[in-house]
């Protein structure tokens, strides 16, 4: 098949320390804290309260919503308290925090779920909790479930993992490859869609070898190498890529046929329905300067961060930032009480000499935000109109179709804060929209 | 302009205040066209003073006469009245400054001070205190545009009215007397004008920063705009 | 019907009719001075370009020069004969040509036996500081004297020929196109003596 | 612990590349042709050279005091702004009138806007301009080349261009193409520009499209429009002639007076081609590099406006 | 005689050109309501916009054909409403102008910081983060957004802390509504105390985030005589109707987060 | 042909109205803030410019030098502007309500507009023809144009350039003029022939 690429894109280092890094199963933490919203959507209600004792598996939010899935309880133990506390986002969200009694007793909810029909894939799913493994945290069952009168006929399954230091999805290549291609089987069937491309960033080749081993008699499903440049693995371009399409401005990729999903996402789709354990666990890789044994850990939600890099050998040196997802797309958290999330796939925690970003200089007009922009817009004039409050002109800059890949950030030699400065427009516009 | 207006006032308002060149940036082509020597400036601010006050006085006089249909049309030809007359003058009196100024001298007709005061201060004032703004605004329009021409036509020509003055300082900069160097200095002077007069911004600072008077979209000191 | 479109024709009416009256009258008061300020102008700049004359008669155009069968080129615009004491003496020719910036008028004085009395721009457009030095002296004295048979000749050093002229310093264009004028108003006038 | 993280908006991390870094490059590149300007034209080419980045950072150093603004001059622009106007002056230019050149080009042309970045028009460029409309006689008086100098008629030479408009005899290509030539102290050897435009390629500071259009542009048009009639011209006479060279690899591709996506930059790039050969062809000034890269500066913004690409997935607003 | 010629011509010109276009805007009439043009002169002229309009020709027009309340115009005050009311014949009554708050004492020495922010100056850009670097939730963070948007420079912002300028505020709403934080009201320009606090935290939480923040003891309350004071969700509340400006309050808080804002028109 | 267009080309390049004769710099300074405007107000001038020539030079020709009346050029040259701009904003309004809200707030502000009467007196001074005189205005128009457009494109950006305080408004922008005008100067020995 002849790939066409999407236009621009940037290549930081790698820094994929952890390829080799077999992943290691952590232990329960002193403390859990599930907070009641860790996808998109609609945040859901506490169903305990403080002093209740809870089990692994057990039900701890849901909501009514469609867009919106439940969150489960990590361990077994007793709940200190239910309350609010900030994340990473401005509103502070519902939290349960658990103390674990360390004896990991299953609730009883927890069995196969019996799926003969579509109707019952889907609710297996929202049951399961999952939302996207990826990053985005968008509710899987709603991705699976698009408007009536669209055809898909292409599922694409993501490895691309460009993003520098994050190798979770590459150790779910090799550790668990057969559930890939059987979570794959799964979403064909449930869904009709008659393909799945499966498309891999081409610095992990043992990664393409073993997939392709792996399917290699079906038909139905084929593994891609993809040029290694970033965001190879943001949905559009791997669509793109992949297939061609373009997903217009504004709609979903079912919009061209496609549905696209993470490979740790199809992965657990497996799992679930072979042991009906919902997501509370997750492969995160903990890496960075100050990191002094980077490792892939296997992490029960809700364990604090501070905890996961103490069993990663603890700081070499005193950490300036902390990272949770890479260093493109990651959020930087300003505790490490925060706990690990369904859609954490790394954690990063970055001394002072690389914590800390450069002066911002006045725009030169070289362009290269312009190259190396993959939606092709003018991050330099969205820069400059949001600086001087221009909001009229904004409008016609496309602002809100931004993916937020933080390129044109990276590659401005007067490092400027572009990214910033355009999710600032998406949101002085998405105000404006308001009103 | 809330304040009252005494006969000083103004006078003294085309000076600094309201001074159509530096200021509210009035009657530019002139200001930029005939400056590239001082005695150019003295001559077309004359000019230009001449009318301003013989038209300031007679529209004042018939404002209350002459009705809204053909106000424009009767002002201006007030007004290309005395422009002709001072036209003619000059031919006949001064032809030197006459052939420099060209046909900025006609152009007069349609600077926008003129029109500009006949609308905003004329149309509403008695005819002394037309003709005072009339003084005022001619002597503020001619000063500064002789210290523009002798700015030009120093760096320019390194003369000043004619006289040799920087000696051998320095060679001259032709560019100041071409049309790039009229942009330059005005924008120059128009700095430090704002720079030297920045008293506490009054207001909110969102006049219309050209004060052109030609009453573009959002110009507070429009004069004619719109009205027509 | 009269309030809306009468009256205010009227009044228009008015201001015009008095703003006219007062301008024809200021005209008639300086007409003659103008008409004699232009007279006395031209004659100075006819002056300049031949001293010796007192009165210059009146101007042939080219055209006129063209019907009566004289080779005028199309840079000649104008032919005067200089008198003195009511006596010929010569030509003043005036004369365009087109330089760095537009075109270059002139006047140039040639006497009967084909001597330059005098050059003088009367208008051009070239830069100033540079072709603007063509209508100085400096410049216009090297043409004084006997014409050349042919045509002078513009060099851009120390001129070592009577025909040579040394170009401004960086002027070239301007040099050059004052002197094909020159050139013009010699040829105009080496060919009517040699016609008549 | 907790205070004293740093949270910032993503990205995390940045390129190596900065501002900085890519002036430098200029500089280096633009070394080849200073020392050809020296070779070629002596030592009051390297005083011209001294004296003109020395007074241009100076001023950029005292303008940023005066308006009570931070320090640039670690940015290397105003270096890159001395060099490259002193490459494009006559070698026998008195000294104060390039000091003036400098004072326009920091303070006119690129302070009064703000400074690097703001500016509309190339600094050096316009500077050049000004002092050719103000001091005309001085910016046209060329001298030999010293490697040519014969006693006779030393002082006033004419540049390849001068001699097509002003006749006489054309130079050989070879000389033209070393610098062997009559011309502003930098832009006469091809060769050694060639070498700096090749370095700033492989250093990824500018992309092939400027000097690529823009010379094949002028070569294309030289072509056409030949003395005997069309296609009948000498492209390379008027590729390697005057300042072109120069100005298609140093002064067209300044990042902060040409257009930001390929597109807008490969019809400035021909715009330039265009007017240069307009100029070249139908004017009376022997040179029209300057003018035509300052004009395609001025069009620029309405160029930025028209190009503006569609994005991913979509159509662009205009 | 000779003048005779040229004032026919132009008087007839004039003449003909008085006829035409007399009677050409007649057939040619196009209704325009003069009350706009009037109402337009009466308003100051800005061309701010901070009416939520197209300058002051969209105010003027909204005001005749929409029937707009003057007072919308913020730029002009009570004079300008008063005169346009009279114009259009509309008795307003007396208006009570409203000026600007900030809600929050937090500048940099009396609040603690989260984290470290580096990037965009921006209230909305931090307050993403995290909701931005200020240990309280619920403070100003400085950063200026509010700033940027007050047509009438009646904001400046020092030590991490928005503080409104009264003498220049005019009311306008802008900043309110830009405040990310939503800590900007609106109070009348006539009433007197009021907490500068905005702090929900209980307590203890406030005190050990802020220095200056209410940290709902209900002192203020017990000792009102009014009983203008009351507890909203760990914030004290005075109800500027029954407020009398006594000043109780303020002198009893032990966080001095009262203050006196009566402003001097 | 030839002479029309020397005539086109010089009006518009080589003594562009507003960059090399200083005529129209209200407007142009007035109304180049952005491009649509500056659009708009091209549009109405060059519209008005080729109108307004074609009725002067009738005015001249017919009415004035047959009565010797020269002398009267500058106030029948005027008044018929005047009334002609009023008249053609009051029939647009009427007839073409779309043409006129895109061109109609401009009318009124051309009549003080030096580069209208300019032209005209400019054709006095050149005893042009009735197409050149035409054609002029159409030069002068498409050249106020070009000129008026680059601008509002370098005003556009100068909107968020970080100038002095100073400087901010009309003095930058008037240093760009000058610089606008310095790259005009490279059409000024345009040979046209
Ligand atoms: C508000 C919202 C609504 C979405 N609705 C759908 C949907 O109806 N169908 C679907 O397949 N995906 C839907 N998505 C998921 C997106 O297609 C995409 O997978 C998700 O945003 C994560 O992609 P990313 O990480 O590239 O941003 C939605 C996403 C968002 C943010
Ligand atoms: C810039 C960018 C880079 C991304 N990179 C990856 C990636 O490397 N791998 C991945 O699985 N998802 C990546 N995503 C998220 C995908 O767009 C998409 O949300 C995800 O593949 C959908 O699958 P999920 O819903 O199963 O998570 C990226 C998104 C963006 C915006
Ligand atoms: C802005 C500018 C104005 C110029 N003005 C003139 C001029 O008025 N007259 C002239 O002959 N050359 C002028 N030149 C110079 C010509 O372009 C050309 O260099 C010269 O005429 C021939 O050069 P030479 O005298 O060195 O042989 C000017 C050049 C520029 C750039
Ligand atoms: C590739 C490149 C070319 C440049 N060319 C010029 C130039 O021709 N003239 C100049 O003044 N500065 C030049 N600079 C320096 C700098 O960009 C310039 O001063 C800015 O215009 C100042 O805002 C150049 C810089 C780069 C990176
Ligand atoms: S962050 Fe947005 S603007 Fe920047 S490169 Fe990515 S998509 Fe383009
Ligand atoms: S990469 Fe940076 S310097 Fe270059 S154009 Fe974009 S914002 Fe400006
Ligand atoms: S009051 Fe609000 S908008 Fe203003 S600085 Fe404080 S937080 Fe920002
Ligand atoms: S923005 Fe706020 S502070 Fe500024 S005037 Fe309006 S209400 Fe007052
Ligand atoms: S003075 Fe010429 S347009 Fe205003």
């Amino acid at each position: 098949m002849k790939f066409q690429d999407f236009k621009g894109g940037v290549h930081p280092s790698q820094k994929k320390n952890t390829m080799e890094c077999a992943t290691v199963k952590m232990g329960i933490p002193e403390k859990i804290v599930i907070p009641m919203v860790q996808h998109i959507g609609a945040p859901c209600q506490a169903l305990v309260k403080k002093g209740d004792s809870v089990k692994v598996g057990q039900v701890l939010g849901n909501s009514d919503a469609f867009v919106s899935v439940p969150v489960h309880s990590s361990v077994s133990g007793v709940v200190s308290s239910v309350d609010e506390r900030i994340i990473s986002g401005s509103k502070p969200v519902v939290c349960v925090e658990i103390k674990p009694d360390g004896l990991q007793e299953i609730s009883e909810d927890v069995k196969p779920p019996v799926v003969d029909s579509k109707e019952a894939f889907m609710k297996a799913i929202r049951a399961s909790g999952l939302t996207g493994l990826g990053g985005a945290g968008f509710p899987t069952h709603v991705k699976l479930n698009p408007p009536k009168d669209t055809k898909i006929d292409t599922l694409i399954i993501n490895g691309a993992e460009c993003e520098p230091y994050i190798t979770s999805d590459y150790r779910e290549c090799m550790e668990n490859t057969s559930n890939i291609i059987e979570g794959i089987n799964h979403v064909l069937k449930w869904t009709g869609i008659p393909r799945a491309l499966i498309g891999i960033e081409d610095n992990k080749p043992e990664a393409i070898k073993k997939l392709a081993e792996a399917v290699d008699s079906m038909n139905s499903i084929s593994v891609h190498s993809l040029k290694s440049r970033y965001p190879q693995g943001a949905e559009k371009m791997l669509i793109k890529t992949l297939t061609g399409r373009e997903v217009p401005s504004g709609k979903l990729p079912s919009e061209v046929g496609c549905l696209v999903m993470n490979v740790a996402s199809v992965s657990f789709v497996a799992e679930y329905l072979k042991t009906g354990m919902p997501l509370i666990k997750k492969r995160v890789t903990v890496d960075g300067s100050s990191v002094k044994t980077p490792k892939n850990v296997e992490v029960l939600i809700g364990t604090p961060i501070g905890e996961v890099f103490n069993f990663s050998g603890g700081f070499i040196s005193e950490p300036a930032k902390l990272i949770m997802g890479g260093p493109m797309m990651g959020v930087a958290l300003y505790s490490d009480e925060i706990p690990v999330m369904k859609y954490t796939n790394a954690l990063l925690a970055l001394d002072e000499k690389d914590g800390k970003i450069p002066q911002e200089y006045a725009c030169i007009r070289c362009g290269r935000c312009v190259d190396v922009c993959p939606m092709n817009l003018l991050p330099f004039d969205i820069d400059r109109l949001v600086k001087a409050n221009l909001h009229d002109e904004l409008e016609k800059y496309s602002v809100l179709d931004c993916i937020e890949c933080g390129a044109c950030a990276y590659t401005c030699p007067s490092k400027r804060l572009l990214t910033q400065s355009i999710r600032l427009g998406k949101d002085v516009l998405r105000r404006r929209a308001k009103k | 302009m809330a304040e009252k207006k005494t006969k000083v006032s103004v006078l003294l308002n085309g000076l600094l205040n309201e001074n159509p060149t530096f200021r509210l940036l009035l009657g530019m082509c002139p200001s930029l066209a005939v400056t590239t020597m001082a005695k150019n400036g003295l001559g077309m601010g004359a000019a230009a003073t001449f009318v301003l006050v013989g038209s300031n006085l007679v529209i004042s006089l018939i404002r209350k006469i002459v009705p809204d249909k053909v106000r424009i049309p009767a002002y201006i030809t007030v007004i290309a009245g005395f422009t002709t007359i001072v036209q003619m003058l000059m031919a006949a009196f001064l032809p030197e400054i006459n052939k420099q100024l060209g046909i900025f001298i006609p152009l007069i007709v349609v600077n926008c001070i003129i029109f500009a005061r006949a609308e905003m201060f004329a149309q509403k004032n008695g005819p002394l205190l037309s003709v005072l703004d009339g003084i005022g605004m001619g002597a503020g329009f001619t000063i500064a545009i002789t210290i523009i021409g002798s700015v030009r036509e120093i760096l320019g020509a390194g003369t000043w009215m004619g006289i040799p003055v920087t000696v051998n300082l320095f060679e001259p900069a032709v560019m100041f007397i071409l049309p790039p160097g009229g942009f330059l200095v005005m924008g120059l002077l128009v700095a430090l004008f704002n720079h030297l007069t920045k008293k506490k911004k009054e207001g909110n600072g969102l006049e219309c920063e050209s004060g052109c008077g030609v009453g573009c979209p959002g110009c507070s000191k429009a004069a004619n705009g719109g009205e027509a | 019907m009269f309030k809306d479109i009468i009256k205010p024709s009227l009044i228009l009416f008015l201001v015009c009719a008095f703003v006219t009256g007062a301008l024809a009258y200021v005209n008639g008061v300086t007409k003659p001075i103008i008409d004699e300020n232009a007279r006395i102008a031209e004659q100075e700049n006819l002056k300049s370009a031949y001293i010796d004359a007192d009165n210059f008669q009146d101007p042939k155009t080219a055209d006129l020069l063209k019907s009566e069968g004289i080779d005028a080129g199309d840079a000649i615009e104008k032919l005067y004969i200089a008198q003195k004491d009511g006596k010929s003496i010569g030509y003043v020719v005036a004369v365009s040509s087109s330089g760095y910036g537009g075109k270059i008028k002139m006047l140039v004085g040639i006497d009967n036996d084909f001597n330059i009395k005098g050059v003088s721009l009367i208008s051009h457009k070239e830069t100033p500081g540079l072709g603007a030095k063509a209508s100085e002296p400096n410049f216009t004295d090297q043409f004084l004297g006997k014409a050349p048979e042919k045509t002078f000749n513009v060099v851009k050093r120390v001129p070592n020929d009577e025909n040579e002229i040394q170009a401004i310093t960086a002027a070239t264009v301007s040099s050059k196109a004052v002197t094909r004028g020159i050139d013009d108003a010699v040829a105009l006038i080496r060919s009517m003596a040699g016609g008549v | 612990m907790e205070n004293t993280l740093f949270v910032n908006s993503s990205p995390h991390i940045r390129s190596e590349v900065t501002t900085q870094r890519l002036m430098l490059d200029v500089i280096i590149a633009l070394i080849p042709a200073a020392f050809a300007g020296i070779y070629f034209f002596g030592i009051r080419a390297a005083l011209l050279i001294a004296v003109t980045v020395i007074s241009s950072v100076g001023f950029e150093y005292i303008i940023r005091k005066v308006l009570k603004r931070n320090n640039t001059i670690g940015d290397f622009s105003a270096a890159v702004t001395g060099l490259i106007l002193a490459l494009n002056l006559p070698p026998t230019l008195p000294i104060w009138m390039a000091i003036v050149g400098s004072l326009f080009a920091i303070v006119i042309v690129k302070q009064l806007f703000g400074g690097l970045g703001y500016n509309f028009v190339n600094p050096a460029l316009a500077a050049r301009a000004f002092l050719v409309v103000s001091y005309g006689a001085r910016m046209t008086t060329w001298i030999q080349p010293l490697t040519k100098a014969t006693a006779v008629d030393a002082v006033s030479y004419a540049t390849p261009m001068g001699v097509l408009k002003g006749g006489g005899e054309l130079p050989q290509l070879i000389d033209m193409f070393l610098g062997n030539i009559g011309g502003s102290l930098g832009e006469t050897s091809a060769l050694a520009l060639i070498i700096g435009g090749i370095y700033l390629l492989a250093r990824g500071v500018i992309s092939w499209h400027i000097p690529v259009v823009y010379v094949g542009t002028v070569g294309l048009f030289a072509w056409i429009i030949g003395p005997e009639g069309i296609f009948t011209g000498n492209p390379l006479f008027h590729i390697l002639a005057g300042g072109l060279m120069l100005g298609a690899i140093f002064m067209a591709t300044d990042y902060t007076t040409s257009p930001m996506t390929k597109k807008g930059i490969v019809i400035y790039a021909f715009g330039c081609g265009l007017l240069t050969m307009l100029f070249r062809l139908f004017t009376n000034m022997p040179e029209g590099v300057s003018y035509a890269i300052l004009l395609m500066n001025v069009a620029v913004p309405m160029i930025d406006r028209y190009t503006k690409p569609a994005r991913f997935g979509g159509k662009a607003h205009v | 005689m000779s003048i005779l010629v040229p004032v026919a011509v132009i008087s007839g010109l004039g003449l003909a050109f008085g006829l035409g276009l007399s009677y050409a805007s007649k057939v040619f009439e196009v209704k325009v309501d003069e009350r706009i043009g009037k109402v337009r002169e009466l308003l100051p002229g800005a061309n701010c916009g901070a009416c939520g309009y197209s300058g002051c020709d969209g105010l003027a027009e909204a005001i005749v054909n929409e029937g707009v309340h003057a007072s919308r115009c913020p730029v002009g005050g009570i004079a300008v409403v008063n005169a346009i009311s009279d114009f259009m014949g509309v008795d307003e009554g007396s208006i009570d102008v409203n000026v600007a708050r900030v809600l929050c004492q937090g500048n940099c020495d009396n609040v603690k910081m989260k984290y470290n922010y580096l990037g965009i100056e921006d209230c909305h850009a931090a307050n993403v983060l995290a909701g931005g670097m200020d240990a309280c939730n619920y403070g100003c963070l400085g950063l200026g957004s509010c700033k940027k948007v007050c047509p009438f420079d009646a904001i400046v912002v020092e030590n991490g802390l928005a503080t409104i300028i009264a003498e220049k505020c005019t009311g306008c709403g802008k900043c309110v509504a830009e405040c990310p934080k939503a800590i900007i009201k609106l109070i009348p320009v006539l009433s007197g105390f009021t907490v500068k606090c905005n702090s929900h935290d209980k307590g203890a939480i406030a005190r050990k985030n802020c220095k200056v923040g209410c940290i709902a003891c209900q002192k203020c309350v017990k000792v009102c005589p009014s009983e203008a004071i009351t507890m909203m969700d760990n914030v004290a509340v005075i109800d500027s109707q029954k407020c009398t400006n006594c000043g109780e309050c303020a002198a009893v808080c032990p966080q001095k987060c009262i203050t006196n804002t009566i402003v001097q028109r | 042909m030839k002479e029309l267009f020397a005539i086109l080309i010089g009006a518009m390049l080589v003594e562009n109205f507003v960059l090399s004769k200083f005529l129209g710099i209200c407007p142009f300074l007035g109304v180049s803030k952005k491009t649509s405007t500056a659009l708009g107000m091209s549009g109405a001038v060059v519209f008005v410019l080729v109108i307004s020539q074609a009725v002067t030079w009738l005015t001249n020709e017919y009415l004035l030098k047959p009565n010797n009346l020269e002398y009267l050029q500058t106030i029948a040259f005027i008044l018929v502007i005047a009334a002609l701009v009023q008249f053609v904003e009051t029939v647009l309004k009427k007839l073409m309500p779309s043409l006129y809200k895109a061109l109609g707030v401009y009318l009124p502000l051309i009549t003080t507009n030096c580069a209208v009467l300019g032209s005209a007196l400019i054709f006095v001074e050149r005893d042009y023809g009735f197409v050149e005189s035409v054609v002029f205005g159409f030069a002068a128009g498409l050249g106020f144009t070009l000129a008026l457009i680059l601008f509002s494109g370098v005003r556009e950006r100068l909107e968020t350039a970080d100038i002095p305080e100073a400087f901010k408004g009309m003095p930058i922008t008037l240093i760009a003029a000058s610089l606008v005008s310095i790259t005009f100067m490279g059409f000024a020995s345009l040979i046209i022939s």
